[in-house]
């Protein structure tokens, strides 16, 4: 029993999953109908993308590196899968060519970070500029709209199942399999390992180089696919899609308790981490917040949304010979 | 005991500013014109300022994402201060002093709540601009006085230069002496190479953290009027995605993002040759796309030349250095 | 030497730059065709430059490339009513014709441009959409409006010019939070942005009977989440009939009005060539011919094109194919 | 015992150059199955190369290796590995965020089918860490573990491996007599089994204890091999040096003076309570007790790492204001800390940085840093510690752990302090350096330095110290003087088993 006790407090998503309640209740009773039924399907539809991301940029995170690339990769991704459609490719056709985009960009940021060993923040901001300018270069002024869109993307961003919208699924079983992979499989725990001490790992016999370009090549794979889930979830795309996602991914991570210094996270608290990212800025609106104020307030509830789970998971302590303090 | 010569990335940076400019002269009868090099300087000049603090910054092993937002709140302080009635030049010095209480909030949250810079500062990325939306709303402010706004967009009478390279020079020069010459300067390096091992030899390193992290934000607020002069306006949306832009130069110029190596010259250089292409490609007829794609393109070879170097190196020397 | 004039009182061979706020906005290339087929008419060279971010200092950039090259005319449209007046006037001081299109300069800096060809007064395009709502909501409820950015200078005359119009005419209908301002919501001209804001709207106030979004990104967002929540919100803004197309046939949106940008930049080649070869002064009072039309200027140095055109079930069809 | 046994591993002509550094220069080890095997040598001898060879860290030059009859893979850990090779590294390297269990099984994670079993890896390691005595909770995570009980994950990580072949790189240079003793224990057993242990240490007598055979190494090469039975120390000492060392633990005589430091009640929550004890001109205290005890504790609050929370620390007669270690070093106090690689050095900087740090102030003329004082400094300390570089630019990172040591010594000793904190002063610091290392504190003592001296190592503490302080569980448990002392007085009185 005690034990239980000490592993549910020890639960790294703890936190962040509190402050999650609570804006839930303070928002629901402000306002009700922030728990009626499109309450929740706004905050889960609205999550779907950022989530989608934040699972693949965990993999990236607790190696201590990171992956800014997503959102350019994304937005891409989105054009040209209604692109190609609108040009009567089929739909397993379009989802190849956003999963292509996907390992290209992967293949770079990996190959660039894990095999000539650069700095990925570095390698992949450069990848977002070059992303960006050549998605400005192929879309220019065009719009993809909601007839270009591939027939099971749209139906997959329009309809919800038993009142769960399927993107917010995808999102949602995308997090229940690599969560399982990465707490039960070797090469994924190996991630961990990097992140926490790289020298050790590489003298423990991991084959870094080869972990960090398989998962830079995921991310860039979930976040080519993901495209889909951009592009069902707005049924428009332009050069500007995805611009800035990358911040917001990388806030969710953090708030959800993958540290950026690496070696701690899971996707679980990812996605936490962007559900109540989407909520805070759902409930701002739902409170009655006035509109010149709601971003600064977003701000601050982020600041203590990071402070608030730094403050809870430093209270697990380390034990030693001695056993627990 | 002599220091052995080894090739920096910074001197390559100088190399890559001078070929840029010489090349950039002879396909472009346009670039090395008087009123194209003021021009040039004058649109890097915010960036520049801002790339000296954060060069600290980054080699000491932190980061600041509100620099950008920092900037445009002072320009939203000045402007809201000078839209209801005090001088500009008060509003100035509240602007400043706005620029540096941020820095200090970021450092503030780093050094004794303990949060990791990079999560803090998307956060104060948001905060400061929401402020900017809190203090001017919808209506951006404009007609600032006549006699401030010249040095915005005119030289310096008699030479090429614009006003704003009077306080770039001045800045860069005293950036560059205390970073490379001074106690603090190596105390900087230090934090960024191993902060225990800093505190452990007496530096103080919660101090240092707060104290760059406030110059950060004043810099950023120097920019900030910089920035309101050059535009003649304080909008609550200016310089959206320069923290990008900043990082990118630094980056470029050599600094390690992982701390503890970078020289500010190469930063210095790498501004000024971003600048310089950008002007070159622009007068050449390049797409703003295609400059996305080559600013992306230069990130990369700043990481991968130096790699090359070394690699290049070692293989003469054939020796296998470990790490 | 110029060669001959093709179109009466134009030279011909004029080099001319017609710069967008960004130049990926899909209502741009359409102002572009405008201006384009005008320069083919008046044997003009035509360059469409411009930044990929709708931003005053990304087009300082460009048009700073202008002045270096030697531009004779400048065609633009805003992207910031402020920030670029002192580049405009730097333009203007190296000969260049400058006329601003689609979005203009803030009022006090008119003399930094010969005159702006505008859609139709600020005025008239707030009321018509409160008239295009009040349509389809039937007379009675309260409204909401989704606007571009905060800081967007057309959307916030054309909606300042909302609030008292729909007091003094429909007296049932009221605003969401009391007042127009308290009414706006921003969505950044940002797919994303807008459509959390269009949920935004709806979560807050559940009873809203419409939405004006007078933006074509915010319409767009709007009508494509209004299908996918099936919500009962009526909406009416200022969209492309291409991209409305699919909404307005199968119901989801009766109306949306836009006026034609293809004519609008067709229209500031005309103006402003005439300014260069000195057969336009661009004064009040004054008048010029583009195409078979002859358009005023009136006060403020602003030509209008005319009433905003509206798109039904029953036209979409035509003009979807045009832009 | 072992001639009639064919050899585990066979070293032959090992050659391994860094640049322009020859590491090895004709190594040679060999290896029988069912023995300990010491390798010593000098700092720099290339011990840890040697090692490093083994584990598949570096790739010989030249020379090759011979495991169980069959080539040696090199230049891949998990190979090694894989070959039947465990490697517990001079520098600990665990993984902070991942629990102890996982520590011990990493990259090779228990599974039951396809999947990781965590139960099977916690009861596992659990197992381990039962058999060396330790009570650690495999399902916490590592970090905030003390150089000790990351050094013991470490025993059990190589143990869980099943190698046939252990290599143990100072492993007792962090632990104390009573985890030491435990260490003999686990080595012994594996010596019982049939594994090849290699063992390197510092500490001769910890060496004649447990080896069986001794190999030593001098400047890259095997100058000698032979059964413990055939050496002693003095033989062994003059085959690593070259040359007879003087007394180990040269205790000077030292006039003592006024009092220097006055801690008074001091006390850190958790950490410990009511530390009281005073320390004088000229005189050398020790601080002894287990690892754990919380001696690094208080010699870190005192220093001002670490805020204390209660009491006072009084120095020439001002208190220290708690938490600034900036204003301690102005007023004269210095700390060498326990961990070299993440408290002492700046590893990627070079030398001469690392050694003028503390002395930024008095090398500036205008505030601007003069390089060639702070080179001339460097090169004077160098040379005082017989520190083994190369040029004062180079980064520390390329020196063999004990230069490191004196790297970190010397940017303390050139301050000039009156009050100088050793916190494990001469871990892994071979003989001859340890004697000089030893010779300058007490010249230093002499000077009218008054001295605090944390060691795990008795007989250093016994032969240095005036008078010795020994703290258990955080309380200072006793105190006696330099004639009253005995190791068995102490170690009772560090582990309870009698206190005064
Ligand atoms: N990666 C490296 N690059 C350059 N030189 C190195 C490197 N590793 C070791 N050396 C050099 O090789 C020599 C042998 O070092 P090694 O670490 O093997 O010594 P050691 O015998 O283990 O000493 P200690 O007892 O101090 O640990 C030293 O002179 C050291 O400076
Ligand atoms: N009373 C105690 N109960 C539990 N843990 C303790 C206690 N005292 C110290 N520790 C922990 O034990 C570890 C080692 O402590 P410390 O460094 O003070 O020991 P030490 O006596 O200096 O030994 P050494 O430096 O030789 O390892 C630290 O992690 C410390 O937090
Ligand atoms: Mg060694
Ligand atoms: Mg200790």
């Amino acid at each position: 029993m005690k034990t239980l006790v000490k592993k549910v407090f020890r639960v790294r998503e703890l936190p962040v999953f509190l402050a999650l309640v609570i804006v839930v209740i303070i928002t629901g009773t402000a306002n009700p109908e922030f728990f009626t039924l499109s309450g929740f399907q706004d905050v889960t539809l609205g999550v779907a993308v950022v989530a989608t991301l934040a699972v693949a940029q965990t993999l990236v995170i607790v190696m201590k590196h990171i992956d800014l690339s997503v959102g350019s990769t994304i937005g891409f991704s989105a054009y040209l899968i209604g692109d190609a459609s609108s040009q009567g490719h089929g739909f397993w056709y379009c989802m190849g060519l956003g999963l292509a985009l996907g390992l290209t960009v992967g293949t770079v940021n990996g190959f660039m970070v894990a095999y000539l060993r650069l700095p990925s923040l570095v390698v992949t901001l450069g990848t977002l500029y070059i992303v960006r300018g050549l998605f400005n270069e192929v879309a220019g002024g065009n719009t993809i709209t909601e007839d270009m869109v591939p027939g099971p993307i749209n139906f997959m961003g329009l309809n919800t199942f038993f009142g769960i919208p399927y993107l917010f699924l995808v999102a949602f079983l995308l997090m229940l399999v690599v969560g399982f992979v990465m707490r039960r499989t070797r090469s994924a725990r190996d991630l961990y390992a990097i992140g926490s001490n790289l020298l050790a790992a590489e003298l423990g016999g991991i084959p870094v180089a080869r972990r960090v370009f398989l998962a830079f090549l995921a991310t860039g794979a979930v976040s080519g696919l993901a495209g889909a889930v951009l592009l069902a979830r707005f049924n428009t795309a332009a050069a500007n899609s995805g611009n800035g996602l990358e911040l917001s991914v990388v806030a969710a991570c953090v708030v959800g308790g993958v540290a950026i210094a690496g070696g701690v996270g899971t996707v679980y608290g990812a996605v936490i981490g962007a559900i109540l990212l989407q909520a805070i800025t759902m409930a701002l609106g739902a409170l009655g917040i006035p509109q010149f104020w709601q971003l600064a307030v977003n701000g601050t509830l982020l600041i203590a949304a990071i402070s608030l789970d730094r403050y809870l998971s430093t209270r697990v302590k380390p034990t030693s010979i001695m056993g627990a303090k | 005991m002599k220091k052995k010569y080894t090739f920096g990335w910074d001197q390559g940076v100088s190399v890559f500013l001078v070929l840029t400019v010489v090349v950039g002269g002879f396909i472009s009868e346009y670039f090395a014109t008087i009123d194209n090099i003021s021009f040039v300087i004058q649109d890097v000049a915010e960036i520049a300022i801002i790339a000296l603090a954060m060069t600290y910054l980054i080699i000491a092993g932190e980061i600041d994402l509100s620099v950008a937002s920092i900037l445009s709140l002072t320009s939203a302080t000045v402007g809201f201060l000078f839209r209801n009635g005090t001088s500009f030049e008060v509003a100035i010095v509240g602007g400043l002093l706005v620029g540096l209480l941020c820095g200090l909030l970021n450092g503030y949250l780093v050094t004794v709540i303990g949060l990791p810079s990079l999560a803090v500062t998307i956060g104060t990325l948001a905060l400061f601009r929401g402020l900017c939306y809190a203090l001017l709303g919808n209506e951006p402010v404009n007609e600032l006085p006549e006699n401030w706004i010249v040095l915005g967009y005119e030289n310096i009478p008699g030479t090429f230069l614009p006003w704003s390279a009077i306080p770039l020079a001045i800045l860069a020069a005293i950036a560059w002496i205390v970073l490379h010459y001074t106690r603090i300067g190596r105390w900087t390096f230090a934090i960024g190479i191993n902060p225990e091992a800093a505190k452990f030899s007496g530096i103080p390193v919660a101090r240092m953290k707060l104290g760059l992290f406030a110059m950060t934000g004043l810099m950023s607020g120097v920019a900030g009027v910089v920035y309101t002069l050059r535009f003649a306006s304080a909008s609550p949306d200016g310089a959206v995605g320069y923290e990008l832009s900043v990082i990118a130069a630094v980056l470029f110029g050599g600094v390690a993002i992982a701390g503890g190596i970078g020289t500010l010259w190469g930063v210095l250089a790498a501004v000024l040759s971003l600048g310089a292409i950008r002007s070159v490609l622009q007068l050449i007829d390049f797409s703003a796309n295609a400059l996305l794609v080559v600013s992306g393109a230069l990130l990369l070879i700043s990481v991968v030349a130096p790699k090359a170097i070394e690699i290049y190196q070692s293989r003469r020397n054939s020796a296998f250095v470990t790490k | 030497t110029p060669a001959s004039a093709v179109v009466p009182g134009i030279k011909s061979g004029l080099k001319i730059a017609i710069m967008p706020k960004a130049v990926n906005i899909g209502y741009f290339t359409a102002w572009n065709k405008g201006a384009q087929k005008a320069c083919k008419e008046i044997g003009a060279k035509c360059t469409y430059v411009g930044p990929t971010e709708a931003t005053g200092p990304a087009q300082v950039q460009f048009i700073n490339k202008i002045i270096q090259q030697k531009y004779d005319v400048l065609v633009i449209s805003a992207a910031d009513q402020n920030a670029i007046v002192p580049s405009l006037k730097k333009a203007k001081a190296a000969g260049i014709t400058v006329v601003t299109s689609d979005a203009d300069v803030a009022e006090a800096s008119a003399s930094s441009r010969v005159v702006s060809i505008l859609p139709a007064a600020s005025s008239r395009i707030g009321t018509a959409q409160v008239d295009w709502i009040a349509e389809a909501v039937g007379k009675k409820g309260s409204i909401a409006v989704l606007s571009a950015a905060a800081t967007a200078a057309n959307q916030n005359a054309w909606i300042k010019a909302m609030g008292p119009y729909l007091t003094k005419k429909y007296p049932k209908m009221s605003w969401v939070g009391g007042t127009v301002g308290k009414s706006t919501f921003y969505g950044d001209d940002d797919a994303t942005k807008s459509t959390a804001q269009f949920a935004a709207i709806l979560s807050q106030y559940p009873d809203v009977a419409g939405i004006i979004s007078p933006t074509t990104v915010g319409v767009l967002a709007a009508a494509i989440e209004k299908k996918a929540k099936s919500a009962k919100v009526k909406v009416t803004g200022l969209g492309l009939p291409s991209q409305m197309a699919p909404y307005i046939e199968d119901g989801t949106v009766k109306k949306v009005g836009l006026w034609n940008p293809i004519d609008l930049g067709y229209v500031a080649v005309y103006a402003a060539a005439r300014a260069e070869s000195g057969t336009f002064t661009g004064k009040v009072g004054t008048s010029f011919k583009a195409g078979t039309t002859t358009y005023k200027v009136t006060t403020g140095g602003v030509a209008f094109l005319g009433d905003p055109f509206t798109f039904t079930k029953e036209n979409i069809k035509t003009f979807k194919k045009i832009y | 015992m072992v001639a009639n046994q064919s050899p585990i591993l066979e070293m032959r002509s090992a050659r391994k150059a860094f640049g322009g550094v020859n590491a090895l220069s004709g190594a040679e080890l060999t290896l029988f199955p069912g023995e300990i095997h010491a390798l010593l040598g000098e700092n720099g001898a290339g011990k840890s190369t040697l090692l490093k060879a083994l584990a598949g860290v570096h790739k010989l030059d030249s020379g090759s290796i011979t495991l169980h009859g069959k080539p040696f893979q090199q230049g891949s850990t998990r190979l090694a590995r894989e070959q039947g090779i465990a490697v517990i590294y001079q520098e600990p390297s665990l993984f902070p965020d991942l629990t102890l269990a996982e520590n011990v099984f990493v990259g090779r994670q228990l599974q039951s089918g396809k999947t990781v079993n965590w139960k099977a890896m916690e009861d596992e390691a659990n197992k381990l860490f039962q058999q060396l005595g330790v009570k650690l909770d495999s399902t916490s995570t590592a970090r905030g573990l003390s150089i000790a009980d990351q050094q013991i994950v470490e025993i059990a990580k190589a143990l869980s491996t099943q190698a046939t072949v252990i290599v143990m790189d100072e492993p007792t240079a962090a632990l104390s007599s009573k985890e030491v003793d435990r260490l003999f224990q686990v080595a012994r057993n594996l010596e019982a089994q049939n594994c090849a242990v290699v063992f390197v240490s510092h500490r001769l007598d910890e060496v004649f204890a447990l080896c069986s055979r001794i190999t030593v190494m001098r400047d890259g090469a095997t100058v000698g091999s032979a059964p413990t039975s055939e050496l002693n120390e003095s033989k062994v000492i003059h085959l690593m040096v070259g040359r007879e060392v003087s007394e180990l633990y040269p205790k000077l005589e030292a006039k003592i003076g006024e009092v220097v430091l006055k801690v008074e009640g001091l006390g850190l929550a958790g950490q410990f309570t009511e530390i009281s004890f005073e320390v004088r001109a000229g005189e050398i205290v020790g601080l002894a007790g287990l690892v754990g005890s919380g001696r690094s504790e208080v010699v870190r609050a005192i220093f001002g790492v670490d805020k204390f929370d209660a009491g006072s620390v009084t120095l020439n007669g001002k208190k220290l204001r708690p938490g600034n270690p900036s204003a301690q070093m102005l007023s004269g106090v210095a700390l060498v800390p326990e961990d070299r690689r993440q408290q002492g050095l700046f590893m990627s900087s070079s030398i001469n940085k690392n050694i003028a740090v503390t002395l930024l102030k008095k090398l500036s003329q205008l505030f601007i840093i003069r390089e060639r004082s702070e080179a001339k400094l460097a090169a004077q300390w160098g040379e005082r510690l017989s520190l083994k570089y190369e040029t004062g630019y180079d980064p520390v990172d390329r020196l063999s752990g004990g230069n490191q040591q004196k790297v970190v010594l010397a940017k303390w000793l050139a301050t000039e302090p009156k009050l100088l904190i050793v916190d494990e002063p001469t871990r892994g610091i071979d003989v001859g350096t340890k004697a000089e290392v030893h010779r300058l504190l007490s010249k230093k003592a002499q000077d009218g330095v008054a001295i605090l001296i944390v060691s795990s190592e008795l007989p250093e503490v016994m032969g240095m110290a005036d008078r010795i302080l020994v703290m258990r569980e955080g309380r200072m448990v006793g105190q006696f003087d330099r004639s009253a002392a005995t190791p068995e007085k102490i170690i009772a009185v560090a582990t309870g088993a009698s206190s005064l």
